[in-house]
């Protein structure tokens, strides 16, 4: 019988590292605490930078979890370290003892409503990107008649110290650019903002989406962070920021406004550091061997990372990273006296 | 990092009020004086930022210190902790101790304002007072004001004030041992010395635009020339 | 009347939502790499003119932009039309001729003809 | 047969007779038009050329050479100029000798315009007109060359290649039935004499035409239908000449002494313009020598398109054309009729400018600049404002010159005044003379002698406008050249092979193409690009064009740079900023600035070689 | 407008606000202005609700306002603030209650600055020591007058002869808050209700049956600056600022508007006469303009008092038409009433807007 590795959180990181993990011989315990597996791209319409459909992305995952045992709906009770090995208690009366532990706990989206300056949550016409996606999901036109002016604010709870999160989010911006364009393309009439501090386009095609969405496009780039949002009688928003570039206070008038929520550590992630007695970072987010050198090593015996759980990735990136967190696994339990 | 940076450091509101700048606007945004006048919050930060001596001197000399209304809305929504108000406060404590302020129009206003606060709070107790607040100076006091003025003590009496009597209550006198002891905290922490500078520039400033210093005085009080303001839409 | 000394003063804040800009619209028919501008600054870095004055482009074209052109035009007439910001340019924008459209766009018609020094 | 003979008449000239009136006379219209249109000054100078003696002899030589023989043919493409001047040369041939035996046999009647054309129809064999054999040999003669011509361009119509040419101008319908009509005329006037010829005599052409149709030939109304033919192709091509380019063989005779009193290009179709246009032959060699060429869509952009829609008055299309254009002047230099294509373009650009709304400069900040005082002792040296971007030019230069020991100051330390040319380039005469001005304050008054300039744009304009007085305006190939031979820089030779690259404004606008290659050659071995000198091609940076895009100057400038890497030299030289900046982006070889290459190769330490 | 939206930042900025034993300061502007609020203030507290608030006879201004104006430096201000800390802790109270928003920020600040760099506190406490040999305590709690209303807002609420609707409709009255830029901009935890949403007016408001009204510009400062009102040449600034906030709460509508600044319901009440002189305009729609109120004359009002015992008469904005819309009845002859019911000369009639 092949060894058991719990690999925790259900995600596209999570998915993927239990695969691979088969693939090297061993049997996933895949725990996810949502009703499904996918995580946020479970969420999601279309992925940047060319809009591919995320269900063409996950579905493929979802249909080859043979040899994985997984468990959503599930939380964990508990981790005690036992000599060498794990002992993980779940929500629904399960235990298993593992040589290794995967923490691929995701990220939570950044609370739109603690920037209450936007007003997310009492203004009606400010939505989150990720109802946003749910909208583009749906195929459903905005919920709200005549729009034809519509923000999207970048750095929602991304670098931003009196929100708590100091960190770049990097994937806002393609994101809010991806947005933009999306929605251009689906209704062209429509004027589009993007309030942003710096296009962090770092990806391949990213630059190529930017020069789309300001020539084909028109989306209309504002160098500037919103500052304020606030709601007129018939529940439109005046958004004000400072057009940077231009050096003068910026009002406008906006029929709906897209808050581009940063990723921030899961919930969650903590406690279970806690658990397993791992560092978390001043960002909340796990602190691996090395941030550069190891990426997927938590500073512990039997304890890996794959994905967002130690900071802001796109989904290639936590793809690839999963993989390697398999075989980070692997290696370790094939090397034989370990203390 | 020059000298003046490195004395404008020393200022307790530069400590708590400029950490690192990153330009987002948000201050300026809904800056109340970036609307009505030709000024940037964010363009100051980013030159003290810049710990550039020259420019930080040019900035003391300048107006667009003095536009500032000390709200400190800026405080509110800075991503980055800095409270770009009160860098303007110690920029200006600065350019007074400089004497910097009398190159600028606003900064010429020192003298107006240190007249009617010192002696207030030195005088009164309180920085503002009835006697000393006049309808003359104060034309938007409205004719109701005008009525107040002219009716003082029937007015404040009625309104439960004890205007200039001893013990608690509204406008009362303060007892003399507690004004001799605003006195000797003024002279204790730099007050004095402030109105010692402000007058003392604000004369040979007058001298050099040959002007009385009750002309001086009162130019700074009422002039404001256009290059304030921004340009009619 | 009261002589208050003092009266209300304009606002310097943008608004651009509802304001018709069809003086920016058709330099954007003319050139519509006008919007590829990212305001890098190049153009303003290595500007001739810049050197001797506060002229830059990138200024110019997002003034355009805000339908603030009064106030920046001044410092387009500077331009002494080298092409250095072209050259710069990582948008690869042709900044001179961008430059010779708005004043064909933005320029007074009365100004045709050029006085003769 | 007598009658014909005796009445000296046939109704079958007419169409000729027509045709000749007709082109004349809007010939002599043209001429009236041309003239009026000219600047009072320029008319003055114009009839001044006409009587200085060496003007006339110019005037005969070129005639004769460029029209007649085509000279300049000769050079590019033997084949293309055996079929141009056996046709020109030919058919001139023909007319002088039909008239020279109109002189010696029947003098009274010469003055029969159609007379000396159709002589061998109105002529019998005498015996007087047989001592004419050698003439009927000529005649002969001429037409077999012209024959030959014309079956050259038939082939060349079908199949340029062989005459050297990649592209050909597309022609309109005008031009081809002027061209069908003038390949008509020899081949009728060959069986048309062949049908006289038993009678009027012929020669080695005519006589076997006569002889083997003998028998159809005899009779009368089929000699008339030949020469009817003859005279109707004759006829056509007449009339459709002043609407076709083939209006250039006459308007040539007028734009040769024009051009000779140098006439300059003051409008973009009237005057001197307007001989030049009707003068442009639409052969489409601008359309090959255009760098633009290297994409197709720019095809419509040459000069011959913008030569026929300035004709048309089409100003949409002359606008595009003369704004897109490099203004690199190669068209210009490889044109036959010498067609001041950039000249045409500017007056175009400049008459543009002053139509649309504009701001007008403001270039009073200038006022604050202070000449410096250099004194006369000391090389001005003025990098250019786009030197700033390629700052090994001016380093190299003053390295260069601290080498040689020649003591220098920079003009520009502090910021460049534009030399005024972009302006100029854009149409902006008087603004760019407002710089020029400036600029001339600044380096009169530095009391330098020698102004060192090393961007060719600069150079060009410093050379062409700037009538600087008491200063020398020296480029710094040319300067270095000089120190080179003075023996004041000792360079060492590195035998890499080397390509010069001649930037348009240096070479074909300022003729400096030897001495950057002498210099060069101290330091390196030179190669040959595959076109250089006169037919360089532009880099494609060029401040010239004013809406051509980027993404449209890459192929340009890899398609130079194909050309310069032609017999693959380790390293690319230029001499101009722009190329160097321009180049820099896509060369597989290193690009090095004329000055950093001697920087490169100095000496740094004499003693070593002795 | 999501109402329970806020609901959920206002349960997360509460504020612990101790029941009795106050020490109190008063405002400089708001004595001179608005002598009946603080009257009003004292009266409720002490009389109507039996806390203990002391006041002593040498506490004096804080040097806000010449601090913020640049009359006076830091160091000043800070040992001024020591001394009146050491006149409470001298009074044997540890709670701190002042009648000025300046104040309240200044206080807050400075504490918060000697708690960040305590050698700055130890420099104050020599220079108290010199300069009056006095020693102080910092405030175990440091609240604003409007804090202790809020807190007992329901208490008055339950003892309100009228409350804040249309007597005539039913229908709420739409009032606008208006809080003092430094009551929680520099630190939002310490206002109740936070820094965006604050809820010190807004509880009131609602506990005394009106409806609060957000308006786009709610937030933006009145426009009093400082030096950039004291200064003649530089009111055009605040002139300005107030109008942009009537022009943008204009659409909504509302009947009053309740401050809790000192300069404040000065200034919203002055520009607006001004306003009126220069261009003619008024709102409010009846031509007499939005009258504005402290939270101290609100409260006396509700509770039944003589407005002109709350000095409403001293306001330029007419009261009287929101008086009869709210049923409060008043005594029109004894508006500009003296000492012992002289009947002084009324003042003159502003030209565009209305007056009673």
């Amino acid at each position: 019988m092949s060894e058991n590795v719990v690999v925790i959180g259900g995600g596209p990181a999570g998915i993927e590292a239990s695969r691979r993990l088969r693939d090297l011989g061993y049997t996933p315990i895949l725990i996810e605490k949502e009703p499904v597996l996918g995580g946020h791209l479970a969420r999601w319409d279309r992925l940047f930078p060319d809009g591919v459909e995320a269900h063409t992305v996950l579905d493929p995952m979802l249909q080859d979890l043979d040899g994985i045992k997984y468990f959503t709906d599930t939380t964990i009770s508990s981790i005690n370290r036992l000599k060498d090995t794990w002992v993980v208690k779940l929500s629904n009366g399960l235990s298993a003892q593992v040589r290794a532990i995967l923490l691929s706990t995701g990220f939570d989206l950044f609370k739109a409503e603690k920037k209450e300056e936007y007003g997310y949550g009492i203004y009606e016409r400010v939505i989150t990107n990720a109802e946003l996606e749910d909208w583009f999901k749906a195929g459903a036109a905005p919920q709200f008649d005549g729009v034809h002016t519509i923000g999207f604010v970048h750095c929602v709870g991304s670098r931003d110290e009196k929100a708590g999160n100091r960190q770049c989010s990097k994937v806002c911006c393609v994101t809010a650019v991806k947005q933009a364009c999306e929605f251009k393309e689906k209704y062209p009439e429509v004027t589009v903002y993007c309030f942003y501090m710096d296009l962090r386009m770092f990806g391949r095609k990213f630059e190529d989406l930017y020069l789309k969405a300001q020539k084909e496009h028109g989306v209309r780039f504002v160098r500037g962070r919103v500052s304020e949002v606030s709601e007129d009688i018939d529940g439109h928003l005046f958004v004000k920021a400072e057009d940077t570039l231009f050096g003068k206070p910026l009002k406008i008038k906006m029929d709906m406004l897209v808050l581009m929520c940063g990723m921030a550590p899961a919930d969650g992630t903590s406690e279970l550091a806690r658990m397993v007695s791992i560092p978390v970072g001043e960002d909340g987010f796990l602190v691996p061997a090395s941030i550069v050198g190891a990426p997927c090593v938590a500073p512990r015996d039997g304890i890996f990372f794959a994905g967002t759980s130690t900071g802001p990735k796109t989904i290639p990136e936590t793809l690839g990273e999963a993989s390697a967190a398999a075989l980070a696994i692997d290696r370790y339990l094939k090397t034989p006296a370990r203390r | 990092m020059g000298r003046i940076y490195e004395r404008l450091a020393q200022d307790y509101r530069i400590k708590e009020g400029l950490k690192a700048c990153i330009s987002c606007g948000t201050c300026t945004a809904i800056c109340p004086a970036a609307e009505f006048y030709r000024y940037n919050p964010k363009k100051i930060v980013t030159i003290v930022q810049s710990r550039d001596d020259n420019a930080i001197t040019e900035l003391l000399k300048s107006d667009v210190i003095w536009y500032c209304g000390e709200c400190l809305s800026c405080v509110t929504r800075c991503p980055r902790k800095n409270a770009p108000g009160l860098v303007i406060m110690a920029l200006r404590a600065l350019s007074i101790e400089l004497g910097c302020f009398v190159e600028s129009e606003k900064g010429r206003q020192m003298l107006p304002l240190m007249h009617a606060l010192q002696r207030n709070i030195l005088d009164y107790g309180y920085c503002v007072y009835p006697k000393t607040f006049l309808y003359e100076k104060h034309p938007e006091y409205g004719t109701v004001g005008q009525w107040t003025q002219e009716h003082m003590e029937d007015v404040y009496e009625r309104l439960g004030a004890h205007l200039g009597q001893v013990g608690p209550g509204a406008l009362r006198r303060i007892p003399q041992e507690s004004l001799d002891e605003l006195k000797a905290i003024f002279d204790l922490t730099g007050a004095t010395r402030w109105m010692d500078i402000v007058e003392e520039k604000s004369r040979e400033k007058a001298a050099e635009m040959g002007l009385s210093m009750e002309e001086y005085e009162a130019q700074a009080f009422n002039q404001s020339s256009s290059c304030h303001l921004n340009p009619q839409e | 009347m009261i002589d208050f000394g003092y009266g209300l003063t304009p606002s310097a804040t943008l608004r651009i939502e509802n304001v018709q800009n069809p003086l920016f619209e058709e330099l954007h028919r003319r050139e519509p790499d006008v919007v590829k501008c990212i305001s890098c600054g190049s153009c303003t870095a290595s500007c001739s003119a810049g050197c001797f004055t506060e002229m830059s482009l990138r200024r110019v074209i997002l003034s355009l932009q805000r339908g603030r052109e009064k106030e920046i035009l001044p410092m387009l007439q500077h331009c002494m039309l080298c092409g250095k910001c072209q050259l710069v340019c990582p948008r690869g924008i042709n900044t001179r001729h961008l430059i010779l459209s708005i004043g064909k766009v933005y320029g007074l018609a009365d100004q045709k003809e050029e006085v003769r020094p | 047969m007598k009658e014909r003979i005796l009445a000296a008449y046939d109704p079958f000239v007419l169409p000729f007779v027509f045709g000749i009136t007709f082109v004349i006379g809007y010939c002599l219209l043209a001429l009236f038009k041309v003239l009026v249109q000219l600047s009072p000054a320029d008319r003055r100078k114009f009839a001044l050329s006409l009587i200085t003696p060496s003007a006339i002899l110019k005037n005969l030589r070129d005639l004769f050479c460029d029209c007649l023989l085509h000279v300049k043919l000769w050079k590019r493409n033997k084949v293309l100029g055996y079929m141009h001047s056996s046709i020109a040369f030919g058919w001139f041939m023909i007319i002088v000798i039909g008239h020279i035996e109109t002189v010696l046999y029947i003098p009274e009647r010469l003055h029969k315009l159609y007379y000396p054309i159709f002589f061998r129809f109105f002529m019998e064999e005498q015996k007087q007109t047989l001592q004419g054999s050698f003439f009927f040999f000529l005649m002969d003669f001429f037409l077999l060359i012209i024959l030959s011509g014309i079956t050259l361009a038939i082939i060349k119509r079908f199949r340029s290649r062989i005459v050297g040419m990649r592209r050909t101008t597309k022609l309109t319908l005008t031009d081809l039935i002027g061209l069908y009509s003038l390949w008509a005329i020899f081949p009728l006037r060959w069986i048309a004499e062949g049908f006289t010829a038993g009678v009027a005599g012929g020669s080695f052409m005519t006589i076997p035409i006569n002889w083997i149709l003998h028998n159809f030939m005899s009779k009368p109304e089929n000699i008339t239908v030949a020469w009817w033919a003859y005279s109707l192709a004759l006829g056509t091509f007449m009339t459709v000449l002043p609407f076709t380019r083939y209006m250039h063989i006459p308007a040539e005779i007028l734009l040769i002494p024009m051009r000779n009193a140098g006439l300059p290009v003051r409008h973009t179709r009237k005057g001197f313009t307007l001989a030049m246009l009707y003068s442009c032959p639409s052969c489409g060699v601008c359309i090959d020598a255009c760098p633009m060429g290297v994409q197709k869509k720019n095809v419509q952009d040459a000069t011959v398109y913008m030569v026929r829609n300035l004709k048309r008055r089409n100003q949409q299309r002359s606008l595009e054309i003369a704004e897109k254009c490099l203004m690199c002047g190669k068209c210009a230099s490889l044109c036959q009729v010498q067609m001041d294509a950039c000249g045409i373009r500017l007056a175009y650009r400049t008459a543009q400018e002053k139509k649309n709304n504009r701001l007008p400069a403001d270039f009073s900040y200038l006022n604050a600049i202070a000449p410096q005082q250099v004194g006369e002792e000391k090389v001005l040296y003025y990098a250019g404002c786009m030197s700033s971007l390629t700052p090994v030019i001016s380093r190299s230069v003053q390295q260069v010159l601290q080498a040689a020991g020649v003591p220098f100051e920079l003009m520009d330390r502090d910021g460049s005044i534009c030399c005024g040319r972009p302006l100029l380039l854009a149409g902006r005469r008087d603004e760019a003379q407002q710089l020029i001005e400036k600029n001339r304050q600044l380096i009169e008054k530095s009391g330098a002698q020698i102004l060192l300039v090393s961007c060719a744009i600069c150079y060009r304009i410093f050379k062409e406008q700037y009538e600087l007085i008491g200063v020398e305006v020296v480029h710094y190939t040319e300067y270095f050249n000089r120190l080179i031979a003075a023996g004041r820089l000792s360079l060492k030779n590195s035998h890499e092979t080397l390509v010069y690259h001649d930037p348009c404004d240096l070479g074909r606008g300022c003729g400096i193409y030897d001495a950057p290659r002498q210099a060069l050659a101290a330091v390196g071995q030179l190669v040959p690009a595959l076109k250089e000198r006169e037919e360089s091609v532009c880099c494609g940076g060029s401040v010239g064009s004013l809406t051509l895009r980027y993404e449209d100057r890459e192929p340009i400038t890899r398609g130079s740079i194909e050309n310069l890497t032609a017999n693959n030299p380790e390293q690319i030289v230029t001499a101009c900023p722009l190329c160097l900046k321009t180049f820099g982006r896509f060369a597989p070889v290193p690009v090095r600035d004329f000055a950093e290459m001697l920087v490169l190769n100095l000496e740094t330490n004499k003693n070593d070689t002795k | 407008m999501i109402y329970q939206g806020k609901q959920k930042i206002w349960s997360e900025y509460q504020k612990e606000i101790p029941d009795d034993h106050w020490f109190y300061v008063r405002s400089c502007i708001r004595q001179s202005f608005f002598p009946a609020s603080e009257k009003m203030f004292l009266e409720i507290l002490r009389k109507r609700l039996g806390k203990d608030v002391y006041e002593t006879p040498h506490h004096t201004t804080c040097g806000g306002i010449a601090y913020h104006s640049e009359a006076i430096p830091q160091e000043t201000v800070m040992t001024i603030i020591a001394r009146q800390f050491a006149l409470m802790t001298e009074a044997g109270y540890e709670n701190y209650v002042c009648s000025c928003i300046t104040s309240f920020g200044l206080y807050t600040e400075v504490m918060e600055d000697w708690r960040n760099f305590p050698e700055l506190e130890a420099k104050i406490r020599e220079n108290l020591w010199k300069a009056t040999r006095r020693e102080f305590k910092i405030p175990a709690c440091l609240a604003h007058a409007s804090d202790l209303i809020y807190k007992f807002r329901n208490a008055i609420a339950e003892q309100a002869k009228f409350r804040l609707v249309n007597k005539a409709t039913g229908e709420p009255l739409r009032v606008v808050e208006h809080i003092g830029c430094h009551y929680a901009k520099m630190f939002p935890s310490k206002g109740v209700g936070g820094a965006e949403y604050p809820y010190v007016l807004a509880g009131m408001v609602e506990s005394w049956g009106g409806e609060v009204i957000d308006y786009p510009e709610r937030r933006h400062c009145c426009g009093f600056g400082f030096r950039q009102y004291l200064v003649r040449a530089n009111r055009g600034y605040s002139l300005s600022n107030t109008h942009k906030k009537f022009e943008s709460m204009e659409p909504f509508k509302p009947d009053m508007i309740i401050t809790n600044c000192p300069g404040c319901p000065y200034f919203l009440d002055r520009w607006q006469y001004v306003i009126a002189e220069q261009t003619g305009k008024t709102y409010g729609g009846n031509g007499y303009g939005i009258p504005v109120f402290t939270y101290e004359e609100v409260a006396g009002l509700v509770l039944g008092y003589d407005p002109w015992d709350l000095g409403l008469q001293t306001h330029q904005v007419a009261v009287e038409p929101l008086l009869d819309k709210m049923g409060v009845p008043y005594k029109p002859e004894d508006k500009y009433k003296g000492l012992n019911g002289k009947q002084l000369q009324r003042p003159e009639l502003p030209m565009n807007i209305k007056c009673c």
